[in-house]
């Protein structure tokens, strides 16, 4: 019992850390319906100017994750002016091409600073003990992973569904042209919606780094393993990132615990995402909590 | 003046061609060798420093004049780990005419493996995957294959450990790469190994090891072989601290002892545990600059020469370019003082006599380097090496795995 | 009047059935012929290093399997981002034959035409399968289950046994009449059929287009709502648009498979897939020729890059990250710059070029 | 230019517009809407009319379109190829053609997302957006529906209510009868005249059904391929023949012609 | 000739009936309106019969065949076409092209035939053009043949969309406010040829449509449409002096 107890937990830490991994996708989404591939470096270069700052700087780590969430901010916000801008209106190929040849310079890029090819890890700044609640164990890590990604998420649903300036960026993925003729401007809404995703990018980079070390292949994998996520939680719902990330970190960890090992699998939690997202894609085509396209004939 | 010009000119150009036809004989050669491997892409943190040892070994025997005034022109090449392009890289040295073949990663060296016959060019991987010399001639591992070193390993714990049978997890990469020594492992087991394999894991890219770790811990796995990359292994390894599994101690009573094979270990997996790294068992056949050893003083001296920073100086893949380069230099070398052509039949012949008397000892490996028509796994000698207090240390003395002689 | 068919002035139709033709005029006829004789001609007048024979090899292969995913998502307007599986597929279809039969049997050392072809079928009918959630799925969630079936064919690959998990499996050398074609005459050999495999894919792809089958790919990208109405069921359509993609890919895989003399897993990943949508944008969507210009291109700019990549790493000797990220980010910019300066790709700079020469040697 | 005072609210002065950088739509359009009036603006498709309401409201770069010669004033500051956000701030605010209503969004969200440019404070934009219901009760029922589920006309209230929380001085409608049932543009027609009288908001409509539009205006102009052909108080208008045949389709002699006459004329032409 | 016959066909949206119980025959030969206000379910009664809805109750028959649960290349491959009220065409390509992908079901001819464009599938392919043209004539279209149809004008695009539905040479034309958002000159165009394609074509015609005047002169049979509801039929004159149909409709003017 105590080993399903902590596959749930683990599975609930990996899972809201997915969500706010995939937190991003739905903001760009749903403001500008493109699907950000390069979202996963953007992850990394949060986790490299936090360690940055931290380490190499020597601001304090709090300090310097906050300072890490504003530089990704306004570097998310550069990139949608410099390449996303032009693609208003074209086609979702191109646009999904063009995140693709993104996540091919951020490549680049981070390839030119030093971690692009060696590790680091970020020193230990909370208590190493874990927490135990039973024979459950949960580290401070994580906690302090969850609890930033609980905070960030509400957040996040409050400003849509609630304040006007949310409700025009849902407006503006509705319907541009409309949009503009009351007055919202359409170019900083995208803007905004980058930033912010760029935003929750680097909270995310953040946590995964503390967890996992600063190796550049882990990080930028997790664009890849999101997808799953974010398709299953439909793409433009923050409540369906949600149950999507949990309901993902669950399979994942149950696969580990119960399927690896046995009868010759192995490695399944890395396709049985996949799977699932498939069977579930059938069964309802806009994911869990996508909103269907209003279609009049 | 038209045709003194002329005559000046066709003066010159003969006297050019006369002095270059008296220079030909005692003119100084140049002796080609390629390397294929990842600077980009997967395995660019092992494969980066791992081309500059290739690369400053060369340069080194260059300036020190190890061939006398002959020349060696390693070309280096990058093939982001996939194979089509290694293939391309290697149809590029052969035009180019090189007489001896660095590979890198185990997926290549057995796409290839047909060419390397065809071709009969000796090849050196950086890949020590056993099955590499299956159905082959030419392939020459560096040193013993990560079967060899993962049964050292089970060997060591059998000796260590006090109880009944220790039982063992298997911790792999899900490739060629990690699946290859597991069936070895196996058959040392049939042979009469004491220790029982519980589990072989191929991990993925988990954010979290919980599960597994649990599982392994409630089937009383007690030690836990690694054979993949350092990021994976440097998760669980933060992960067994967080659950409070990992042993602070060899063989610990309730709690998993990580060990590791080559490319688990090494600097770059302290710096991606930390902490969680402390008590990690390793075992590789290069000596550390860690530690006080010629090796290790003769590889920081060539990277402040060739301005390597302290990263890549201290590096175990470091030593590992460096040491291929020292076999490859040593063979050149020997064919030459024989006075034979530096041709590849020859440097082949060269390399499978490397035996007995005649065995190589590089500087920065724990072993002397002995191949042969059937033994073509250069290094056997073993050193065990452990995290203490954020660096590796030695512990014990080397060994060679005995099983492994005995599956073969 | 007599009608001019040499030049496009002068020349009109008298029926129908001359309007549909390929060529408009008998000089592009010829044109085309002249280039193809050129394209079988200069391997024998030039000595051509192997290094560069694979790297043309490889282009033509690419060429293959784009058309194969230029009428997927080019034409039928279905991304996928799965060919590289699709690729995989025809090249394991050979694979198995080899692993269950051996490498070295006749059926694979003679019989390769039936290979290719095989493979092509198989590669259809995984095509087919994949498609099957184009019956519902839409846009971005179609795209996402291709890249769902790329993982999970990597997945199964990489643990089946019987795909030797992933690691090479080799594949025998072919006869051809003259006897086994050995290391020095391989990689001409698997141009000039390569080459033709080419000429009969493009052939049979033209033809498609200008007839129902063709037309209802296009349809269904326009305006499903519409194809519908028309009577072509836009399920289906898509099924079929997927196992017409999965045939090219499976027939690269094929030959993919005899040019390296092995098949693993590391040919056929996501990034593969990646980058064969790159080479489908560059070629430019929705255009026959694109599927030639793109291959050409982005194989072209790799190997340049890694050239000044080596270069580069020659002058910053002691810090060769610069050539390290030189490749991603020249990929990159390329496909960028691509898609905000020219989105119809190279095959519009064709486009141009060839409404100039049109109506030579008169102009506007 | 753009500083003279010229009394009115609005004034177009001699627009063209070019759509990428080719096609012209509009050749020198000039008009002027006078403060607190109804000014209609008629003509037949393609005329260029939801062009020349684009280019005041400032929604000509998302189809690629540019004023290149000409200028616009509104309240006397210059609004030539202003953005849209600037000419909303400013006070004038477009209705477009075909009740783009934001589909995913319910019917309040709609009305309250309209009050985006204002900073006058919560208060008065909530009891605007009270007022809203006043004016649209039926609006007030169906509150919470996802607007994109609700007919055509309560989609066109909805987007007017949306541009009226702006608190426009001028409100641009863009053929608010579109495909709408008689019954429900005259409902619609009369909120308008309602809105202009009530709110002392100054209205220019763009329409198709001249009958109508030329009923409930105080002025009119009529264009046809991208000019203003005539212009004048709207009941010199309704009473100018030429508009009653071709803008109304009523014959001189007062009656309506049948289809079906123009039919069997017209097919005589085609024989000929 | 075949007759269609719709009855008390009901289709519900999450609790909201866009149809209730509506009941109608269509007559062979003739041109039958729908007409009634905006939302009245007009549309949604077109949806039902070419097959992209599926009414929730009743059913649809034309001659033998059950409509009811058909989808829409079905029921246009029993030679029921439809022109849309929003603008569907395939807005990228020629209006040639456009017409061709209309005459998809009538081309017989094998994908292997196709593959090498010899024999049967030239030859079909050839015929099919002249087909095309002779519609491009009718509809007079002939300008803008190689015309890319978003480039076209509304209206041209509008008659497009008509000239594409009868390209699939139907026996029952479905056009959907064929002549919204025109002026009265292309109104009486559009009339002309709805008229033609009926009296010179003997294709039955079914019509919804806005502008009373067009409909009262034109049809031969009236239905009148509210909140889903059938609320009247019969001959122009019968549905005008319906007092119904007056005062959900005109209203009191």
């Amino acid at each position: 019992m105590s080993y399903f107890l902590q596959l749930v937990v683990s599975g609930i830490v990996v899972g809201s850390i997915y969500a706010l991994s995939a937190l991003g996708f739905v903001l760009i989404y749903k403001s500008s319906r493109v699907i950000n591939l390069a979202h996963g470096q953007i992850i990394a270069s949060g986790c490299f100017i936090t360690y940055a700052l931290n380490v190499w700087v020597g601001i304090p780590i709090y300090l310097a994750f906050v300072l890490s969430l504003i530089i990704t901010f306004f570097l998310a916000m550069g990139v949608e002016r410099l390449f996303l801008r032009r693609l208003i209106g074209e086609p979702i190929i191109s646009v999904i091409m063009v995140t693709i040849g993104l996540m091919s310079i951020l490549d680049g890029i981070i390839y030119l600073t030093p971690f692009g090819a060696e590790n680091f890890s970020f020193p230990e700044f909370l208590p190493t003990t874990p927490i135990m609640m039973g024979d459950v164990s949960i580290s401070w890590t994580q906690l302090v992973g969850v609890i930033i990604t609980a905070l960030l998420i509400g957040g996040f649903s409050w400003f849509f569904k609630k304040t006007t300036i949310g409700i025009a960026k849902r407006a503006v993925a509705d319907d541009q042209l409309a949009a503009m003729s009351i007055g919202v401007s359409v170019p900083k809404v995208f803007g905004l919606a980058w930033a912010t995703a760029g935003l929750t990018a680097a909270a995310a980079g953040g946590i995964i780094g503390n967890i996992t070390g600063l190796n550049f292949d882990t990080l930028h994998a997790v664009g890849i393993t999101v997808f799953p996520v974010v398709i299953l939680g439909g793409l433009d719902s923050i409540l369906g990132a949600v149950v999507a990330g949990i309901i993902m970190g669950l399979i994942q960890q149950f696969a580990g615990g119960y399927l690896d090992g046995n009868w010759g699998l192995n490695s399944t939690a890395e396709v049985l995402p996949y799977i699932i997202l498939l069977i579930i894609l059938l069964i309802k085509p806009h994911g869990l909590f996508g909103t269907h396209e209003i279609e009049r004939v | 003046m038209k045709t003194n010009k002329k005559v000046l000119i066709c003066y010159i150009a003969a006297s050019f061609i006369l002095f270059a036809a008296a220079l030909q004989p005692a003119a100084a050669q140049t002796y080609k060798i390629g390397l294929s491997l990842a600077i980009t892409g997967p395995t660019s943190d092992a494969g980066v420093p791992y081309s500059k040892g290739v690369e400053d070994y060369f340069k080194y025997a260059n300036d020190m004049k190890l061939l006398g005034d002959d020349k060696l022109d390693c070309m280096i090449k990058d093939d982001a780990y996939k194979t089509d392009v290694t293939k391309r890289n290697f149809e590029e040295f052969l035009d180019q005419g090189i007489e001896l073949y660095l590979n890198y990663s185990t997926g290549s060296t057995l796409g290839l493996k047909k060419d390397f016959e065809e071709e009969k060019i000796p090849t050196l991987p950086a890949s020590f995957h056993a099955g590499n010399l299956d159905d082959s001639n030419y392939i020459f591992l560096p040193i013993v294959s990560y079967s060899g070193q993962l049964i050292g390993l089970a060997e060591y714990v059998t000796k260590m450990h006090q109880g009944e049978t220790p039982k063992v997890a298997m911790f792999i990469h899900p490739s060629a790469f990690g699946r290859g020594p597991v069936e070895d492992l196996k058959k040392a087991v049939e042979a009469g190994l004491n220790i029982e394999i519980v589990e072989v894991v191929e991990h993925g890219k988990d954010l979290d090891n919980t599960a597994m770790l649990k599982r392994l811990s409630s089937k009383g796995v007690q030690y836990v072989f690694c054979h993949t990359v350092q990021s994976p292994v440097a998760t669980m390894l933060k992960d067994a601290q967080r659950l409070d599994v990992a042993a602070s101690k060899f063989g610990e009573n309730g709690k998993m002892t990580f060990l590791g094979i080559h490319y688990t270990g090494g600097n770059d997996l302290i710096a991606l545990a930390g902490d969680a790294s402390e008590n990690f068992f390793w075992t590789t056949s290069y000596t550390l600059t860690s530690e006080d050893t010629d090796g290790a003083r003769i590889q920081l001296e060539m990277a402040k020469k060739y301005g390597r920073d302290d990263k890549i100086a201290n590096s175990h893949n470091y030593t590992n370019g460096i040491m291929v380069a020292q076999i490859a230099v040593e063979a050149i070398r020997r064919t030459k003082a024989k006075g034979k052509k530096i041709v590849r039949e020859n440097l082949y012949e060269e390399l499978n006599a490397m035996n007995g008397m005649n065995a190589f000892y590089p500087v920065t490996t724990v072993g002397p380097v002995t191949y042969s028509k059937t033994d073509r796994q250069g290094v056997d000698t073993l050193q065990l090496y452990k995290v203490k207090n954020g660096v590796f240390r030695s512990t014990g003395s080397t060994f060679t795995s005995e099983y492994y002689k005995k599956i073969q | 009047m007599a009608v001019n068919r040499w030049l496009a002035t002068g020349n009109y139709f008298t029926s129908y059935r001359d309007e549909q033709r390929i060529f408009a005029t008998h000089l592009n006829r010829l044109f085309f012929f002249a280039f193809l004789c050129c394209l079988f001609v200069w391997p024998l007048l030039f000595e051509v290093s192997n290094k560069y024979m694979l790297v043309i090899d490889n282009i033509l292969i690419a060429i293959v399997a784009i058309i194969g995913l230029n009428l997927l998502t080019g034409f039928a307007g279905l991304i996928s981002i799965g060919h590289a599986a699709f690729v995989g597929v025809g090249a394991y279809c050979l694979a198995s034959f080899a692993r269950v039969i051996g490498d070295e049997h006749i059926l694979i050392t003679h019989a390769w035409p039936v290979m290719i072809i095989l493979s092509g079928l198989l590669g259809a009918v995984f095509g087919a399968f994949v498609g099957l959630p184009a019956l519902r799925l839409k846009h971005l969630y179609l795209a996402i289950a291709t890249l769902s079936f790329q993982m999970i064919f990597e997945w199964t690959i990489n643990s089946m046994t019987f795909f030797n998990q992933g690691q090479t499996i080799s594949v025998g050398r072919v006869f051809w009449f003259t006897g086994q074609v050995m290391r020095a005459d391989h990689y001409v050999f698997w141009y000039y059929v390569v080459l033709t495999v080419i000429i009969i894919c493009w052939f049979m792809a033209s033809n498609l287009l200008r007839t129902r089958y063709g037309r209802s790919l296009i349809a269904v990208r326009d305006n499903d709502r519409a194809a519908d109405a028309m009577g072509m069921h836009p399920g289906l359509t898509k099924v079929y648009a997927f196992a017409l993609g999965g045939f090219f890919a499976g027939v690269a895989g094929a030959l993919h498979a005899y040019l390296y003399r092995g098949v693993g897993i590391e040919s056929f990943t996501l990034h593969h897939s990646i980058s064969y949508l790159a080479m489908a944008i560059v070629g430019g969507l929705g255009t026959l020729n694109g599927s030639f210009w793109g291959p050409l291109a982005i194989r072209t700019l790799d190997l340049q890059v890694d050239n000044l990549a080596e270069k580069a790493g020659h002058i910053f000797s002691a810090n060769l990250s610069l050539a390290t990220a030189l490749r991603p980010l020249a990929f990159g910019l390329v496909i960028v710059l691509f898609l905000m300066f020219e989105p119809r790709g190279i095959a519009n700079w064709w486009r141009i070029v060839k409404s100039y020469t049109k109506l030579w040697p008169f102009k506007y | 230019m753009g500083n003279s005072t010229s009394g009115n609210l609005l004034d177009v002065n001699n627009i063209e517009v070019v759509y990428n950088d080719i096609i012209q739509v509009l050749r020198g359009v000039s008009l002027s809407v006078t403060e607190g009036k109804i000014v209609a603006l008629l003509g037949t498709n393609g005329a260029g009319k939801t062009t020349t309401l684009r280019a005041i409201s400032g929604l000509l770069k998302p189809e690629n379109g540019l004023i290149r010669d000409g200028h616009i004033s509104f309240k006397n500051t210059d609004i030539t190829n202003k953005l849209g956000t600037h000419v909303v701030k400013l006070g004038a605010v477009m209705v477009p053609e075909g009740r783009r209503v934001f589909k995913h969004l319910t019917v309040d969200e709609n009305i309250r997302v309209g009050s985006i440019t204002r900073k006058d404070g919560s208060k008065n934009i909530r009891s605007d957006h009270d007022r809203m219901y006043e004016y649209f009760p039926r609006l007030k029922e169906i509150k919470h529906r996802l607007a994109g589920y609700c007919s055509g006309g309560e989609q066109q209230m909805i987007a007017i209510g949306r541009a009226l929380m702006a608190d426009p001085e001028m409100l641009m409608l863009d053929e608010p009868s579109l495909g709408l049932a008689p019954l429900l543009v005259r409902e619609i027609f009369d909120n308008i005249r309602l809105i202009n009288r009530e709110m002392d908001t100054t209205i220019l409509v763009v329409e198709q059904n001249a009958k109508i539009a030329l009923e409930i205006s105080d002025y009119a102009y009529i264009m046809e391929s991208g000019k203003i052909v005539l212009e004048g108080s709207s009941n010199e208008l309704q009473d100018n023949p030429d508009v009653k045949e071709f803008y109304m389709g009523i014959t001189q002699g007062g009656g309506r012609k049948s289809f079906k006459e123009v039919k069997s004329y017209k097919r005589r032409k085609r024989w000929m | 000739m075949t007759k269609l016959i719709v009855s008390d066909v009901t289709l519900s949206f999450g609790g909201l009936n866009a149809l209730s119980s509506v009941d109608l025959v269509i007559q062979p030969g003739l041109i039958t309106s729908v007409i009634g206000p905006n939302g009245a379910g007009k549309t949604s009664l077109l949806n039902c019969i070419s097959g992209f809805y599926h009414p929730t109750m009743g059913t649809i028959t034309y001659g033998n065949h059950n409509l009811t649960k058909s989808s829409p290349h079905q029921v246009s491959n029993l030679g029921i076409a439809r022109a849309f009220q929003n603008l569907e065409l395939f807005s990228g390509m020629s209006v040639l092209d456009n017409l061709l992908l209309a005459r998809h079901n009538n081309l017989k001819y094998s994908f292997l035939s196709a593959l090498i464009y010899y024999g049967k599938a030239s030859q079909i392919e050839a015929e099919n053009r002249a087909y095309v043209e002779e519609i491009i004539d009718f509809m007079e279209l002939e300008p803008y043949r190689h015309k890319t149809v978003g480039s076209l004008s509304y209206g041209v695009q509008k008659r497009v969309e008509v000239a594409r539905a009868l390209t699939m040479s139907p026996k029952l034309l479905l056009l959907d406010e064929p002549m919204a958002g025109m002026n009265i000159e292309e109104k009486e165009d559009v009339v002309r040829f709805i008229v033609d394609i009926q009296q010179e074509r003997g294709i039955t015609v079914v019509l919804i449509e806005h502008d009373l005047g067009v409909v009262m002169d034109i049809s031969n049979q009236i239905y009148v449409l509210d909140f889903g509801e059938l609320i009247g039929s019969g001959t122009p004159e019968e549905v005008a002096a319906n007092p119904k149909v007056i005062e959900a409709y005109i209203g009191e003017e």
